[in-house]
């Protein structure tokens, strides 16, 4: 095997940037320091003594059954940090190791389901997806705001799962023939294009919970439901006509009026999606279709 | 569930009006600002330049619509917060009526009062 | 959405150190709106002594003793009045920036921006409050 | 008791495709779940979904290739219905509203995919199984599917006949989550698993927390037999902390592997001379264990995935979902340094036995989805091809449930007179252990009660279990044994498999078996235990694991994804058989059924599979 010896050489030295692959760095300081050169050394220092240290957790329990818990407190545990630990991997430690009661929901652990959306330090956001290290500690981790909570992080998803419906939030083709017969609809890139964002949703619920109005009026759709509308609205597949009475549920009283352009939904999106601008976009939808000359 | 949804006229038709009339006060009131603060200052008013000013149509006529569309974006705006705040039911018709009232109210006592400046009666 | 159980102290409103530019934006744009629709009411209850300088003797009118004068006069020789022009002023001035801000954005325009233009509406609102104030202050006491 | 025509359980892509079939065929339908429908794991799927749709492409060439795919062991019969319905069923996904990526002229976009012979993946992005799952939930809803969410179904309902055969299903016994209340649902016509996959078995995979296998154990205990278990699929890029999945994409951009004394080893340690990095998964997986086994990984641990050299543009061009996996999930930025990767179990290709229809052995009992075994897939899935899966068999087995007359299956169910017994030795007893066999279906033999009876005294059973773990208050706990059988499993049945450590691995399974007996549940509460839940779902990974143990250690050749280090041969001769294990009152029995290899119009020649 010597051959491997003379061709790892040059391999180093055509890439004379290239840091060895040697473990005694951590892929986490050398990103640190690749990124923010120069003031992030002390940066680093820190991180890499984060490295043996503990993430201190102080996480919302309440459970209306347990006596012990029904008066809400928030419960501290301290977790082993490891690199690349996220918001979730560290509650999962702590229900794992300290406390099988510590209750949440998850699942994917990849930003697909839509489950793990908590109040992380004040703001919105998918335990699985959010980086230990980029949050200052002690990390306060609680139930979305503004939702019932049922126990320890876990909120009733009722009230967003029927506004989410009350949009009819499916495709309305005037005719589906025999699914034998299915011709291909057509359908422009550019129109994919702009419904794109508004059909990454995964229905976390973390923007609902962030938006005041939401908060204030129980019957706003929200913005989740409204953006779920509005890829129907968009999608040219379907017809002039069912766009209008998609436009009509959304002018109601509850609904794009009540948004007062507040942004923190779009602010707190996992998926980035422009919910605010698309909300915008159907109040303008909704004036043009009732004024019938523009 | 759109059934819902009662007692209010879609379309956005108040949403409309609102940033409307938003649009004509960001020139109106920018004018009428600088014209008793900064032209004619207000501690130097007087009935008789009050009287001066009024009796020219034009400035007449900008003055009540000054005051129509400020009158109505005003109630309007108080009226939304309300309702967004989760009024609703007999409550909202009757704040809905009491800001109706005070906004005629006010386009009118003012509407008299500009008539009377500009010695029109 | 209701609240089953007690967070803090005020759970919306507690929280006012996590709000976002767009909140805030939201909940001074209100304020300011109160206060200029309320600021509308006094101001023509103010102006409605006009009908009795009307009715009253044409000469006060001439030595500019009829009640409307005298009573703006009146006020406007007041510090605190002038105070309270100023922060009117300030008032107007932020609502009207904000509210371009937010036609801008019903527009669909520079919503990226938006936390922006936020701050820069804060900003000019405070650079022109200050620069009128000599003019405001013109005669009392300044 | 709630009652309904056909009961769903499992609301992916399979589960939520058999419900509204099944409510368009005129059922009264319901959908039992333990995630809200759109927290599916299907919706984590990225690549595409196979389908013949262009001009100059044919569904018997998809055949062809899912079955060399499959190394000969998918059944051709389900291969070509397969590749028949999957373009009319993308087709409909279409009309759905699913917004597919297109193409100028406004058809569908597709990709060329590993093992393929023509560009035929339809894809949305690189989250079609997303969009999947929602456009499917959106159907659900539109119909009005009753849907009985964050509800755990504990088992299933059947009569007490000897012969599994004869059994029939009633309904499930499920489990309130948020309110802790047992029920009994009873299905007039028919029960769905669609349960998904098993991947917690493993402690590194790409699959879900709620991916137990509660669907296989559940019809393996209730006398289905499970089928071809040992054939499991790890993916080579993974990443080391979660299991998040890297897509092959990066290595089909010209992303490079590196050990940890910078070497290229695909090349440089000769693991595959031609294709290096682009090498087929099992290939890949395998070379990066060897690296790591070979002291040549780093952090002795994982392997490096280079595509800083592809140029940010490139990368942000194509590559750009990515970043952000690699930045979310392991805070790492590959644009200045490389991606820290290992193999991870990705897909089951086993699972409960049914035939075209999704039938299984038991009436009124079917099964789709991930957690079935039709068998399409055999010894190895290709990629792009589980999605349609999903959608073919799903409609089919909610068809089939509901009443339709799909004509009679070519593929049989169960053990009967066309199978063969296996004779292997075991080390240890698998199955039952203590309490466990109180569960035993035909318990109290022979007593055949009606359908409400049977749910009542099911029910009840439930009920005296979930207080039996409450009201312990010291012993073992789930996560304890779940994490020691999981480890067994990445030990020893994993990539790389030897005769002496799949059994190792059997005692292992054996050893949490009988600490499962001392299981208990610390929370007290009955408002959203999740503790009590996992709890259950480990039991249900115990019997799991140790089907694609035995799986393993009884197919003593090298087919598709299972590697033996004794056997390193196809062997056509002995095993174009799939391997059935069935639980048979406590004691798993093996048997063997010969692979059906003729399709409608010709035979599937085994073929040396090289790419
Ligand atoms: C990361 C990743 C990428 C993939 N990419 C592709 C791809 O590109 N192309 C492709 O074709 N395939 C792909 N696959 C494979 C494919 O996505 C899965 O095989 C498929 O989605 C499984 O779907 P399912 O409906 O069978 O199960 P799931 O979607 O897993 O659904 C299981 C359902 O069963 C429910 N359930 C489970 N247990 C119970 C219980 N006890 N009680 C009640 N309900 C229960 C769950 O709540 C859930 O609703 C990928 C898989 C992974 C993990
Ligand atoms: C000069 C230019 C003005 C502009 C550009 C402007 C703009 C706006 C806009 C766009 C809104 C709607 C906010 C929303 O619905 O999200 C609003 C609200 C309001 N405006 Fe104005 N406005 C102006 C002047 C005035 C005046 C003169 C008054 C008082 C008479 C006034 C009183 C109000 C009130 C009370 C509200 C409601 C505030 C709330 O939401 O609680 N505005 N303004
Ligand atoms: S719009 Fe964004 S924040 Fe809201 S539910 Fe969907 S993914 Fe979550
Ligand atoms: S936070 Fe609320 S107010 Fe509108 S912009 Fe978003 S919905
Ligand atoms: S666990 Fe699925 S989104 Fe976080």
């Amino acid at each position: 095997m010597s051959t491997q010896q003379q061709q790892q050489e040059p391999e180093s030295q055509e890439s004379p940037k290239d840091p060895e692959m040697k473990g005694a760095e951590s892929p986490q300081q050398r990103r640190l320091k690749d990124k923010e050169s120069g003031m992030v050394d002390e940066h680093a220092e820190k991180e890499a003594e984060a490295a043996d240290e503990t993430v201190h957790l102080k996480v919302f329990r309440y459970d209306p059954e347990v006596e012990a818990k029904q008066e809400p407190r928030f419960d501290d545990f301290h977790v082993p940090f490891e690199k690349g630990m996220t918001v979730l991997d560290a509650v999962m430690y702590a229900r794992d190791e300290f406390d099988s009661s510590l209750t949440f929901r998850h699942s994917c652990r990849q930003a697909v389901c839509g489950s793990d959306a908590f109040f992380v330090n004040g703001t919105q956001k998918l335990g699985c997806k959010t980086q230990i290290s980029e949050l200052e500690q002690p990390v306060r981790i609680e139930p979305l705001p503004h939702q019932e909570v049922v126990k320890d992080l876990v909120v009733d998803m009722d009230h967003f799962y029927d506004q989410m419906h009350a949009v009819e939030p499916y495709f309305q083709d005037e005719d589906t023939p025999e699914s034998d017969e299915l011709e291909e609809q057509r359908q422009t890139p550019e129109n994919r294009e702009k419904i794109k964002m508004s059909s990454r949703c995964i229905w976390c619920a973390a923007c609902m919970s962030s938006c005041n109005i939401a908060a204030g009026d129980n019957e706003y759709l929200g913005p989740a439901a409204i953006n779920k509308a509005y890829k129907f609205a968009m999608d040219d597949r379907e017809s002039e006509d069912i766009k209008a009475h998609r436009l009509r549920i959304l002018e109601q009283e509850h609904g794009v009026w009540r948004c007062q352009t507040q942004f923190s939904c779009t602010e707190v999106c996992p998926k980035d999606i422009p919910l605010t601008e698309h909300i915008q976009e159907l109040k303008r939808e909704a004036v043009k279709k009732n004024l019938k000359f523009w | 569930m759109a059934e819902r949804y009662s007692s209010f006229t879609p379309g956005g038709t108040g949403w409309l009006l609102q940033r409307i009339t938003a649009a004509f006060l960001v020139v109106v009131l920018a004018f009428h600002f600088f014209q008793l603060h900064f032209v004619n200052h207000a501690a130097d008013v007087t009935f008789a330049g009050t009287q001066a000013r009024m009796s020219s149509v034009g400035y007449f006529i900008t003055m009540v619509l000054f005051l129509v569309t400020a009158a109505f974006h005003g109630v309007n705006g108080v009226y939304n917060a309300l309702v967004n705040q989760g009024l609703k039911g007999t409550q909202k018709k009757v704040v809905l009526a009491v800001l109706v009232i005070a906004g005629v109210a006010l386009v009118a006592q003012g509407t008299y009062v500009a008539l009377v400046m500009g010695d029109f009666i | 959405m209701s609240q089953s159980y007690n967070r803090g102290l005020i759970e919306d409103f507690g929280r006012w150190k996590e709000f976002s530019a767009g909140m805030w934006a939201w909940i001074f744009h209100k304020f300011t709106g109160w206060m200029l629709i309320g600021y509308l009411f006094t101001h023509i209850a103010v102006l409605s002594t006009a009908i009795g300088a009307a009715a009253g003797d044409p000469m006060a009118i001439q030595q500019e003793t009829d009640i409307y004068t005298t009573t703006i006069q009146g006020l406007e020789s007041l510090f605190i009045i002038r105070v309270l022009e100023v922060g009117l002023l300030a008032v107007a001035v932020f609502h009207i920036l904000n509210g371009l801000r937010l036609l801008m954005v019903d527009l669909g325009i520079g919503l990226d921006a938006q936390d922006k233009s936020f701050y820069a509406s804060l900003i000019l609102t405070g650079l022109i409050t200050v620069a009128s104030v000599p003019t405001f202050m013109d005669g009392v006491g300044f | 008791m709630y009652e309904h025509d056909v009961i769903v359980v499992g609301a992916g892509g399979a589960g939520l495709r058999a419900a509204v079939a099944a409510s368009e065929a005129g059922a009264d339908t319901a959908i039992v779940t333990k995630l809200h429908p759109v927290r599916s794991h299907t919706g984590a799927a990225e690549g595409g979904i196979n389908a013949a749709l262009q001009e100059g492409d044919d569904w018997e060439l998809h055949a062809y290739d899912t079955m060399k795919g499959s190394d000969y062991l998918g059944d051709a019969p389900a291969v070509e219905t397969l590749a028949q319905d999957s373009p009319k069923e993308t087709m409909n996904l279409e009309h759905w509203g699913m917004p597919f990526s297109r193409e100028e002229d406004g058809t569908v976009s597709q990709r060329p995919f590993g093992g393929l012979s023509y560009p035929r993946t339809t894809y949305a992005g690189a989250e079609t199984g997303h969009h999947l799952l929602h456009t499917m939930y959106e159907q659900a809803v539109k119909h009005g599917i009753q849907v009985y969410d964050e509800w755990y179904v504990m088992n299933l309902v059947t009569s007490d006949d000897t012969d599994p055969n004869d059994r029939e299903c009633h309904g499930v016994v499920a489990y309130d989550v948020q309110s802790g209340q047992i029920e009994g649902f009873k299905a007039n016509n028919g029960v769905v698993l669609a349960t998904g996959g098993p991947g917690q078995a493993f402690d590194h995979t790409t699959n879900a927390v709620s991916c137990t296998g509660d669907g296989h154990a559940m019809a393996y205990r209730a006398g289905v037999p499970l089928e071809d278990m040992e054939f499991i699929q790890f993916h080579p890029t993974s990443l080391p902390s979660t299991g998040v999945l890297i897509s092959e994409g990066v290595r089909g951009e010209g992303g490079i592997l590196y050990n940890n004394d910078g070497e290229r080893f695909m090349f440089e340690h000769g693991y595959a001379n031609n294709s290096g990095e682009l090498a087929s998964r099992d290939v890949v997986a395998r070379a990066e264990l060897d690296e790591v086994d070979a002291g040549r990984g780093v952090e002795d641990e994982y392997v490096h995935l280079d595509m800083r050299h592809l140029g940010e543009e490139r990368i942000l061009d194509r590559l750009e979902n990515i970043l952000h996996l690699a930045e979310d999930f392991e805070g790492v930025d590959g644009l200045v340094e490389p991606m820290p990767v290992k193999p991870g179990q990705h897909y089951a290709m086993g699972g409960i036995e049914t035939d075209e229809n999704g039938q299984t052995n038991i009436n009124g009992l079917y099964a789709a989805g991930e957690c079935a075994c039709v068998s399409v897939h055999g010894g190895n899935r290709l990629g792009g091809n589980a999605l349609p899966e999903l959608i073919v068999f799903g409609k089919r087995a909610g068809r089939h449930a509901a009443g339709d007359d799909l004509g009679e299956p070519q593929i049989r169910t169960g053990y009967g007179d066309d199978v063969e017994d296996d004779d292997t030795d075991l080390p240890v007893q698998p199955g039952a252990a203590g309490i466990e066999t109180s569960d035993g279906v035909a318990a109290d033999g022979g007593v055949t009660a009606d359908a409400d009876g049977l749910l009542e005294r099911a029910v009840e059973r439930e009920r005296t279990r979930v207080d039996g773990l409450m009201d312990k208050d010291s012993g073992v706990q789930h996560a304890e044994i779940r994490s020691k059988l999981q480890k067994a499993m990445t030990d020893y049945v994993n990539v790389f498999r030897t005769e002496e450590g799949i059994k190792k691995a059997l005692k292992l399974i054996r050893e949490c078996r009988e600490e499962y007996q001392d299981v208990y549940v610390d929370d007290p509460s009955r408002t959203f235990n999740t503790d009590l839940q996992m709890t259950y779902e480990t039991r249900n990974l115990i019997d799991v694991a140790e089907t694609i143990a035995l799986g393993a250690l009884v197919r003593t050749e090298f087919r598709g994804a299972h590697w033996r280090q004794e056997h390193q041969e196809r062997k056509d001769e002995e095993w174009l058989k799939h391997t059935l294990i069935s639980w048979d009152d406590g004691e798993p029995n093996i048997f063997y059924r010969p692979v059906i290899l003729e399709g409608q119009d010709k035979t599937y020649e085994p073929k040396v599979r090289s790419y």
